[in-house]
């Protein structure tokens, strides 16, 4: 199955990537622009059936993918056709 | 905190330093333990879960599996670690410089993170700090208050936490240097990396883990005119050898 | 995949000419098939076979006494006493760092310290230089900033600290960066290892990452051809870096030297494999036998073709002892890298590649290594040059206001503090850096003995441009003062040239007259050129860069109690000039910054006196004589003052100076008059630097002393010196902001 | 208006990150996991209306948010209710 999973900064930590990318957006012109947040996507391909991914998925996130302290994680699920 | 037996008396103490692949500072760890500060550098492999009877650890600067997803990431996993969490949960002194304190707030042993410079770039300079606490295993040999000047160099040296565990840590003394100007003051200016309330480096709640990012071994010689780092090693040396006190 | 011979039309579109097509088939035997020619085509580009520039290098001397290595190895070894070398080279990795600005910019570190380290030696210190296009071109901020993020993320990264460097901006370089990468390290002269293979029989191992299809034909149709609007369609994917994997291959390298087990290593650079199989070969007279089934590929369905041409990054290959594999692959995989046997050293000089047990490729070694043509390309001055060197210094108007000239020129591009750059590099790591950026040339001490070693690069390409022959000796002669300066003596020299399209006459002719210099002046300082890379085809739309010989010196500390900074440090302290200021104006950056003009001939060069110079200021420095020393060159003495103000780590000095009125005041504070030094030293030991000056018939002139908190100059100078070092500290930081 | 912003290595570029996180993942005891590419996720609010925003957003990845060279991008807006 492919998982693509997003890490994204908890609400409330500060986040100093996504204010330098929005202050660089501004400086490029690009005005109205606000709440800019840098995260992390990753895609992957497992082997098995959904439930056992999901929760390996889940375990991997929690154990590496995501730091719990400040950041946020979601992630989906999709048959790896598109492979 | 582990009181080492009394009487460590005048016995070489002995640091160990952990290797991760892509530690960089290791070698010169151990360079300036073994020939300058008068300690015995012990490398320690990160394979290796055996501590070799250490009297304490240091996690040193680099970019530990490269730091690719998160620095301190991936090195938090490496064999050797947990037995240097089961040293430091037992009370043994453990300090991380740089990539080490990123790799002990990964690990959990100290709190918050280390993200992204605000400036998007790599810093390296020589920066003012101040002591706040000199009541620390790895303090004691400084003035409170004292100003030092200590090289960093770094990507991801941005400190940060949540609002409660700020406030802890800031209420608990745990925020044991900042970043100040040439004249001891916190400002905006001085703060190379954008890190909340300047803060360069902290202890954990028991007081015997200490990370922080600049460089106290690559300002122990005078190399660059810089030499203040010696004395967070002579605090160390001095609070095992006084069976743990400052 | 046909393995069917090729015709004369697709020989062309690999950048082969008809007759170099068909000296090729000559050379074989036979017409190659499509994987032969695309290995030939490489080796016989520009870039491999130097055909070009080959016989006009022969020139340049690179013998000496303290050579152990010059030009022809992975990089070039000079010993420095107590059974060491320093191993140095620098290298061009220009159209790929424009293109891809952090990654061309970061490969371009990695391959030059893997030049480096296999030669057994440990890389302890970097250093780079760069040229862009001014600030109003539109690429310029992304160019710089990218560039400097890569060799700082590259460098940083891999745990050799960046110590030194220069950076230009100049519109001559919009369409057409400059990225030159320098490495240096330090091997025991017994433990240099060289890239020559030898032992029939000898299994050949790859180690390091897997190849990709990455860069396919970098070297033959990017670093050997101009750029146009068909660039887009010719790119190869982009080499991505991997210095994590660098380090680790340092470490893995570096261990299993100590072992005996292996007879000869070369990195996978430009044309990765075939170059280094066709190469290490040669040197050893023997023949390779390679299986491409057996190399490790990051992707199933990659050809011969491209497994051969790929260069992907962070990749040896090596020539091992029978018997000792596994020496080989224990340490590998210590580190956690890949190593493979994938064939094994012959004795017919036959390239064999073979691939899904059929035989590819089957070509005799010495055509593919030395049989490209030697080119002796048609020379001639530019038609324009005369008008350019023509000057007329009565149609100069004197500046006005002589303090907001300064300030105009301490905060422009060429002039202002680098530190915007060199903050992004690590200069510490590795514990032996004694002297960082920011002084006329780095210091790094040699670990286990009392030496340390000083390095600088330099090349003033509007000098160049104006003549290339005093441009290139200035160069030579500028970086070997600039060590100098630091307490060093000068040991040997590595240079990188950058030129335009040596089909054309004018450039040629530049490249000739550069060399010529090179030649001169290291002859006059008997300096060794022990390394170095040529880079052809810097061209955009048929616009050439400026020549840019850049050179790059190492220097020897014998007692690292006796060396310098360029800093002034106390007050009170006399301030000297060693050299003579003459009324010359030509191609400096007063002329350029302030009036707009970039004419006339540069500063006038006497080898002999700068000779001269250079041995009293060395003397003078081991003699504990000076404080400081510092060189004069952009900017004349005026900017040179104020950087001895305001560069150092603690206050900013000022200085109270007399001005000497014989000459034009501006030429006098902004003239870059050569052979020229500005010390300072406390006032007892005038007299032995006197004595010094006038045994070696140097001109001295006490100009003033350091004192207070402004830099006044005659009546023409006045200025805090505070305020003129936050104007020179933060001007690259705001323009690179867009201020 | 909220846009997502996927940043992803391109095919057939090298992605040490993703290596490297992979690596971490089997020795961490997670089999069967391939494939790992490693991106950037992005989210921003936008002053504007949809067909405004995306001419924009489209603007900012090709001139900042993706490295066209060695990177590709794709987005996805949406009403931003959920702030
Ligand atoms: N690209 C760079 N990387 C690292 N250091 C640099 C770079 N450019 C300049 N520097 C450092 O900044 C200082 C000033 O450079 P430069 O003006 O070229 O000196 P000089 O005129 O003495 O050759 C030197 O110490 C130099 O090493
Ligand atoms: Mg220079």
């Amino acid at each position: 199955m492919q998982a693509k999973v997003y890490v994204t900064p908890k609400a409330g930590v500060l986040d100093p990537a996504g204010k330098a990318t929005e202050r660089a957006l501004h400086s490029l012109g690009f005005v109205g622009v606000h709440d800019v947040r840098l995260g992390r996507y990753i895609t992957m391909e497992i082997d098995g059936d959904p439930a056992d991914v999901t929760a390996r998925v889940d375990d991997m996130c929690r154990q590496l993918l995501a730091n719990g302290v400040i950041e946020d994680y979601r992630f989906e699920l999709a048959e790896s056709s598109e492979q | 905190m582990r009181r080492p037996r009394p009487g460590a008396g005048s016995r070489v103490m002995r640091c160990g330093v952990v290797s991760f692949p892509g530690s960089l500072d290791d070698a010169d760890t151990v360079h300036a333990l073994t020939d300058v500060l008068g300690f015995e550098g012990v490398p320690l492999w990160h394979k290796d879960r055996d501590l070799h009877g250490v009297d304490w650890i240091l996690l040193p600067g680099g970019f530990s599996y490269g730091d690719y997803l998160r620095s301190g990431a991936l090195a938090r996993f490496a064999p050797v670690m947990d037995t240097v969490i089961e040293f430091a949960r037992s009370g043994g002194l453990v300090m991380g410089l740089c990539n080490g304190f990123q790799v002990l707030c990964e690990a959990g042993l100290l709190p918050g993170a280390l993200v992204r410079n605000r400036s998007m770039m790599f810093v390296c300079d020589a920066v003012h700090l101040r002591v706040e606490r000199n009541d620390t295993p790895f303090t004691g040999a400084c003035e409170p208050g004292e100003r030092l000047v200590l090289p960093i160099k770094h990507g991801e040296g941005c400190y940060v936490a949540d609002d409660a565990t700020l406030r802890r840590i800031e209420e608990n003394g745990q925020v044991v240097v900042r970043y100040v100007d040439a004249n001891g003051e916190t400002t905006d200016a001085a703060n190379p990396n954008g890190s909340l309330n300047n803060i360069a480096g902290v202890v954990n709640d028991a007081g015997n883990v200490f990370g922080m990012m600049p460089h106290a071994e690559h300002a122990c010689e005078g190399l660059s005119g810089l030499r203040d780092g010696a004395k967070f090693f002579r605090s160390v040396d001095s609070w095992l050898k006084n069976g743990g006190r400052a | 995949m046909s393995y069917e011979p090729v015709d004369e039309q697709t020989a062309l579109a690999h950048g082969l000419t008809k007759e170099e097509f068909a000296e090729l088939c000559r050379g074989i035997g036979r017409v190659p098939n499509l994987v032969e020619l695309g290995i030939a085509s490489v080796m016989w580009s520009e870039h491999c076979s130097y055909k070009s520039s080959r016989a006009v290098l022969r020139d340049l001397p690179t013998e000496g006494p303290q050579v152990l290595q010059g030009p022809g190895e992975n990089a070039g070894a000079v010993a420095i006493g107590d059974g060491l070398a320093a191993v140095f080279k620098i290298e061009s990795h220009n159209h790929p760092s424009y293109i891809e600005p952090y990654q061309g910019a970061a490969t371009g570190v990695g391959g030059i310290m893997r030049d480096v380290f296999t030669m057994g030696a440990r890389p302890i210190a970097n250093m780079n230089s760069l040229r862009f296009g001014s600030f109003d071109h539109p690429r310029t901020r992304y160019l710089v900033s990218g560039v400097v993020a890569g060799i700082g993320g590259y460098g940083n990264c891999v745990g050799v600290p960046t110590v030194g460097g220069e950076i230009y901006f100049d519109r001559g370089y919009n369409g057409n960066i400059l990225v030159n990468a320098f490495t240096l390290g330090i091997v025991r002269e017994d433990g240099i290892f060289r890239a020559e293979a030898s032992g029939v029989g000898n299994p050949v191992l790859y180690v390091g990452s897997k190849t990709g299809r990455d860069g396919i034909h970098g070297a033959s149709l990017l670093a050997s051809s101009e750029f146009d609007d068909e660039t887009e369609e010719k790119r190869p994917t982009v080499q991505v870096g991997d210095p994590f994997t660098e380090k680790l291959l340092i470490e893995a390298c570096l261990e299993l030297m100590e072992k005996d087990a292996i007879v000869a290593i070369q990195d996978m650079g430009a044309a990765g494999l075939t170059s280094s199989s066709v190469e290490m070969a040669d040197r050893g007279q023997v023949g390779i036998r390679i299986d491409l089934d057996r190399v490790p590929k990051r992707e199933a369905r990659i050809t011969p073709y491209e497994i051969m041409l790929s260069e992907s990054q962070e990749r040896m290959l090596i020539v091992a002892r029978a018997g000792s594999e596994h020496v080989v692959q224990e340490v590998f995989q210590k580190w956690d890298l890949d190593a493979a046997v994938i064939g094994e050293v012959t004795d017919d000089r036959m390239l064999r590649v073979l691939a899904e047990g059929e035989e590819v490729v089957a070509m005799p070694i010495d055509p593919l290594a030395n049989g490209a043509p030697v080119y002796e390309r048609h020379f001639a001055p530019p038609a324009k040059l005369a008008d350019q060197q023509r000057l007329s210094l009565g149609d100069v108007p004197p500046p006005g206001d002589y303090d907001r000239t300064l300030k105009q020129l301490l905060g422009s591009p060429n002039i202002a503090s680098r530190r915007w750059v060199y903050q992004q590099y690590d200069q510490f790591v590795g514990g032996n850096t004694m002297v960082r950026p920011g002084s006329d040339a780095a210091v790094v001490r040699v670990k286990g003995t009392n030496k340390a070693l000083a390095m600088s690069v330099d090349c003033n390409s509007r000098y160049c441009q104006l003549d290339p022959y005093v441009g290139a000796m200035t160069a030579v002669v500028e970086s070997a003062r600039n060590v100098v300066c630091a307490g060093a003596e000068p040991i040997g020299v590595t240079d990188c040239l950058n030129f335009g399209n040596p089909e054309k006459p004018e450039i040629m002719w530049q490249f000739r007259e550069a060399i010529k210099g090179i030649r001169d002046a290291c002859g006059a300082l008997g300096l060794p050129v022990v390394s170095g890379n040529v880079s052809f085809y810097n061209e955009t739309d048929g616009r050439a860069i400026p020549p840019t010989p850049t050179i790059a010196m190492v220097g020897l500390i014998e007692d690292v109690r006796h060396q310098c900074t360029q800093w002034f440090e106390n007050d009170g302290d006399l301030v000297v000039l060693l050299g003579r200021t003459r009324e010359e104006l030509g191609g400096t950056e007063y002329l350029a910054t302030i009036h707009g003009i970039e004419k006339g001939t540069p500063p006038w060069m006497d080898l002999a006196v700068e000779k001269a110079v250079q041995r009293v200021c060395l003397r003078a420095i081991r003699e504990d004589l000076l404080v400081s020393a510092h060189d004069v060159s952009e900017g004349g003495l005026a900017v040179a003052l104020a950087e001895c103000c305001i560069s150092g780590p603690g206050k900013p000095l000022g200085a109270e100076i007399d001005l000497e009125a014989s000459i034009r005041p501006d030429a006098w504070l902004f003239g870059e008059s050569q052979s020229r030094i500005l010390v300072s030293l406390r006032s007892k030991q005038l007299t032995r630097l006197r004595e010094l000056a006038a045994d070696n018939e140097v001109p001295l002139s006490v100009l003033g002393t350091v004192r207070g908190s402004r830099l006044r100059a005659g009546r023409l100078i006045d200025a805090d010196v505070q305020e003129l070092r936050d104007l020179w500290s933060n001007a690259l930081g705001d323009l690179m902001e867009g201020h």
